[in-house]
């Protein structure tokens, strides 16, 4: 097979106009999380996101980036099949395999950091022990701030999320924030009857933000088998069908605390972006619209750049929290 | 779910399976130093016309995919219309045909469910994001004189570019495609654009499909001058069968495989193949595959 | 301007083809709650039908009907808009307008029970006591069975739904079964952390069977505006989008309970039905389904007899909750 | 939100109105004797095609609803395919033209969303659901013998079927379609079509459509011989000015309203007008409406 050498402007990928285009309006994106400052609001979902997409989008001009939530201990994850569909959502069971925390600093945090951006450290455990343990181990690691998913089921309280109790909550994350001089980003579970009860049990435990909100639990049949799609049974579904309820969660959670709010749910245009703000977001993470496209989060903010112009929005963050209910 | 792969009981092929950049010691070489990096086009459709039974045949405008495409890799197709609702995740689906001058890719797809009666929706002129090239395609040993290429429906479709890759070398395909009726056997057209020495067309309607006549048919056909690599798709049965000729042959055999996926990329952890035992996540279809070496693990090699 | 009479077949309404049409496999679709005995599984979903529909769809075919939640009181509902769509999905702040309980008796329940199938009355109240009046009121009306909507939020306590506390709930319905002598259904309300804590409570109270679930909570923005689309700022969320959500509930519930439990949310397709009934659904109500479709209840009984043909089901009820996962 | 309706500070015309149907002691009659029983047509599209700037236009062959359908009424279209995701409500259209004998009803759609966008992308040949005929239309009193319509963009659809029922008979009509520009002035094809005795096109690039320059305009044209109802829909500050003309020339104002709907029949509840004062619900649009009797509540009339 011949190569065909052609660098006439037409051979140009899509990819490679994307790279080369940028936001043209000078809108004022920066937000700040606490003392962590954000060039702008977007960055990846945990779990959504990986080194791998160094090649498809500028990762360079993202917000931040967040890695995939990481237990101190080797794990494999869930059995197959992992993955499905639903009306404008997904579901997962990956079920956070996890190359433990020495594999992590050694051979995935140095990619992470070679974008130039803040990088945030997902953590979980499955024992409010782990959370503690998995945060020192990261004591000397160099990275912007840990997001803290509470959304991991309680081994130890019969699997109940840790995140839907908010007096564990309340421990969980203080004991990360005495053990770490990192942000801590609380990231919470929709699946409780009052998220802002759980927002301020973090904000009282010294939280620097809240995340709002991992998936939504879902199951999916397999009528010809007779069985459930996915292997765990459940799992999570994100996607624009959960983004009126992240809405509203975002807007419930931004009322409830004076901490900043990551709104995280069917973000997948800059309209989504700055409604999310509106309603009381500081910064917004998008995970399932990066499979649909895998440019979209820097779509999304040269898209944001100009809908901003377009509606007299010179700083984003003045109009954060101004919807009108 | 649909698959096109046929299941039996037994241990699943996914669980017999070891990527082709393992090691020996164990470290997988993922990402290997010879595979094209991934890009994507908003690529123009510039063929969409349905194809046999159920199958739709597409023609894409890609050009840095078709230049770089490895036989056996793969493509993610967003049925979703840009600014229009539609599946969140996108297909995979493999390179059926490539042209590197023309810059363009094609797809045969199977339309079984709404991502793929999406996909087949496109018309002409429309724009259809295309991301790849992805995975670890076929992997054709420099010693390789003869290749066995056994695909059953529209599994036959990861096979073609093989035929493709060898067409004007002095590597030899004889190639099997296996399907429910004629109108359901894939490949034919590629195959013999490619000049394949031996094609056969096995159907279950005549019964050649069945697979003691098809291992009677190849030993016959074989035997004599047995082929180095065994390569198959889209069926568990067919893929017993392939690693007994391998063993028969002392051929390598390579199997493609599937699996829900999401990023295609390795980063979502979505396509693991199974659970191994212990906490090392099994291999990823989607970047430690889709083909992978087939091996029962019970077997001593 | 001239009438066109014309009686060709041709001229024959869709809609008239569809009341000729009729299930043609012979499926036992019948199911029970309780002692309540359904020709089939499928009814409508509380306030998404309403005697208007008679001349749309087969209702004498469906399996029961059922009203708008009715207060005692004449009440006039939220202010516009009080919908608004999303992905695969929709939003409602109607509010509950309901004509009281004795123009109710007088005007509407007459149109109801002209169908011939049984009439479900939805029962609404804004504090605990409201629930048990209403009961009161209907104890001499003729009706099949009651749906105790326990989603309304209770004014005597912030606001939050009755639904969301699982004491509430066991006193709510326990005072309604103490003063019917109907088949008292509870729908509960999704937005709470253990679905199967509620589902048992409402059992133990004497419930006959539990309806999974109500809306979840939802809001939309008018970028342009800066404000919320509802009048009410928040609403309920509908439609597919949910469906994973609710079929995971409908799974739990059945679990936590021995009651029947009647499936409810985004249910548009045959196919939907009958993953609810693998679940463990005994029933299943379709509410949006029928806005996009208004023959979409009867379609789905037609598809429901050929799918469980085509699956080699020959009673309905045999596969209930027969998922493995 | 997208409503073509302009906006304009006071209270919004919507709390103003009456409905038709509503007698003096305030019982409604909802689903008047008169009216048609809605039904619905899987509906093959005979004409899909742009028309202006931003709208589209579809002939749909629905014969019962054109057979029945009245002035000033309404269908629900539904824009998710068969078997397709899709909008899970349908939109209402005012039915823009009808006609009985080839049993076609007309849409005109603005496309603002993506409803409408979906809708059109219907091409000729394909089946759209329709519902209909729905509401309450405009009523023509048997001695009126001069109406007024006065239309606004898309709003003027819910007129033009108004000149189509008084075509051939005494009824004189006078029709002002109002728009932005040229090619936002829609119905005068079909006003022509059906013989109107003067029609005025004017857009606000030429000022002409501007409130003061119509009053002078319609009063110099119409104190002489004034008519006995003006009908109007689109345009708030249209219909202040209607209920202005309607007072001056002692004329019935009815005017044509829009809500997001979900069952366009009355049982949803999701289409009030506003909240009335006291435990009463206001009308529904759909069912009470969508034209309405004009009256300020603190006019004396
Ligand atoms: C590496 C690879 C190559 C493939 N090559 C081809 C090809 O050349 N031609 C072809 O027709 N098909 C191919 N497939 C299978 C194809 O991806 C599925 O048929 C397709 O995703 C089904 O989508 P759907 O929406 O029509 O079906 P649905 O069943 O509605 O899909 C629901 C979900 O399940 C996933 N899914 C369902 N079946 C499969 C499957 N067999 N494999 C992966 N995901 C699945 C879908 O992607 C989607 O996320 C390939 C799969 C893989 C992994
Ligand atoms: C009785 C009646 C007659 C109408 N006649 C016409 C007509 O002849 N031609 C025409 O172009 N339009 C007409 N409209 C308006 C038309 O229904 C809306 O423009 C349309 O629903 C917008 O849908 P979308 O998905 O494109 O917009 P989106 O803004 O994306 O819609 C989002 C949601 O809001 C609803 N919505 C948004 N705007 C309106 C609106 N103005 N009225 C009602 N619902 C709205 C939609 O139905 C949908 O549920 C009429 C409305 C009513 C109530
Ligand atoms: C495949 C997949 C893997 C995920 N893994 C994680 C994870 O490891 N940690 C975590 O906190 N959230 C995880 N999530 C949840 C996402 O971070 C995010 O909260 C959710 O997907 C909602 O956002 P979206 O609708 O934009 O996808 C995962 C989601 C998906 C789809
Ligand atoms: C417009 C509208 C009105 C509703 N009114 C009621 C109600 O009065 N009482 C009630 O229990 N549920 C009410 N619901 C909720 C539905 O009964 C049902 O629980 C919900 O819509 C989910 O089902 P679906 O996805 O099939 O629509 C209403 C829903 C909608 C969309
Ligand atoms: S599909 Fe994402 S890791 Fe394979
Ligand atoms: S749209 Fe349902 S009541 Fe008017």
């Amino acid at each position: 097979m011949t190569e065909v050498q052609d660098h006439s402007p037409a051979a140009l990928d899509d990819r490679d106009r994307h790279f080369a285009d940028h936001a043209a309006y000078g809108t004022d994106l920066g937000v700040s999380l606490g003392a962590l400052r954000l060039a702008n609001p977007v960055m990846p979902a945990s779990g959504c996101f990986g080194p791998e997409l160094a090649g498809l989008l500028p990762v360079h001009e993202l917000g931040a980036v967040v890695t995939k939530t990481l237990f101190s201990q080797r794990r494999s994850g869930n059995p197959s099949h992992r993955l499905t569909e639903s009306a404008q959502g997904m579901l997962n069971s990956v079920g956070i395999p996890s190359p433990g925390s020495a594999e992590f600093i050694r051979t995935v945090l140095p990619r992470y950091r070679s974008f130039g951006v803040p990088v945030v450290v997902s953590v979980g455990g499955l024992a409010e022990e782990e959370y503690l343990r998995i945060t020192e181990e990261l004591a000397d690691v160099r990275c912007e701030a840990l997001e803290v998913n509470v959304s991991c089921p309680n081994l130890e309280h019969g699997g109940l999320a840790i995140g839907t109790d908010a007096a564990t909550v309340e421990r969980v994350v203080s004991g990360v924030v005495a053990r770490t001089s990192l942000p801590v980003i609380v990231k919470l579970t929709p699946n409780v009857t009052s998220i802002g009860d759980i927002a301020r049990a973090a904000e009282q435990a010294g939280a620097t933000a809240v995340t709002v909100a991992n998936t939504f639990p879902g199951m999916a049949i397999d009528l010809e088998g007779r069985s459930a799609v996915l292997g765990n049974g459940v799992g999570g579904l994100s996607g624009p069908a959960v983004r009126p309820m992240v809405l509203r969660l975002v807007w419930q959670a931004a009322a409830a605390v004076r901490i900043p709010v990551v709104g995280c749910g069917g973000v997948s245009t800059a309209r989504d972006v700055l409604e999310f703000v509106l309603a009381g977001a500081t910064a917004v993470q998008m995970g399932t619209a990066t499979f649909t496209r895998p440019y979209a989060m820097t779509q999304v903010l040269r898209d944001l750049d100009a809908l901003c112009h377009e509606l007299g929005i010179a700083r984003l963050a003045d109009v954060r929290g101004t919807v009108r209910t | 779910m649909n698959t096109p792969l046929d299941t039996e009981a037994g241990i699943p092929v996914r669980d017999s399976v070891t990527p082709l950049g393992e090691t020996a010691d164990g470290a997988g070489t993922r990402a290997g130093a010879g595979l094209p990096a991934p890009t994507w086009h908003r690529a123009r459709v510039l063929v969409s016309t349905p194809y046999g039974r159920g199958y739709h045949f597409l023609r894409l405008e890609a050009p840095s995919i078709a230049r770089t495409c490895q036989a056996g890799q793969f493509v993610m197709l967003t049925a979703a219309r840009d600014g229009d609702d539609g599946p969140v995740l996108p297909r995979p689906m493999a390179v059926y045909g490539r042209d590197p001058r023309a810059g363009t890719i094609d797809i045969l797809l199977g339309v079984v469910g709404d991502g793929t009666r999406r996909l087949a929706s496109f018309r002409p002129g429309e724009r259809m994001l295309v991301v790849g090239p992805l995975g670890q395609g076929f992997r054709l040993a420099p010693r390789t004189r003869r290749v066995l290429l056994l695909g059953r429906g529209i599994g036959t479709c990861s096979l073609t570019t093989v035929a493709q890759e060898c067409a004007g070398t002095d590597v030899e395909i004889v190639a099997v495609a296996s399907g429910r009726s004629a109108d359901r056997v894939v490949g034919a057209d590629v195959y013999r654009a490619a000049g394949v020495t031996r094609l056969h067309e096995v159907t279950d309607d005549t019964g050649a499909s069945d697979v003691t006549r098809l291992r009677d048919m190849l030993t016959a056909d074989l035997d004599q001058a047995p082929p180095q690599q065994i390569m198959t798709c889209g069926s568990e049965r067919l893929a017993r069968l392939c690693e007994e000729l391998g063993r028969r042959w002392a051929a390598d055999v390579q199997v493609s495989l599937e699996a829900h996926m999401a990023c295609g990329l390795g980063y979502c952890h979505g396509c693991a193949t199974g659970t191994r035992s212990g906490p090392e996540e099994s291999p990823l279809i989607c970047a430690d595959g889709p083909v992978f070496r087939l091996s029962r693990p019970d077997a001593d090699r």
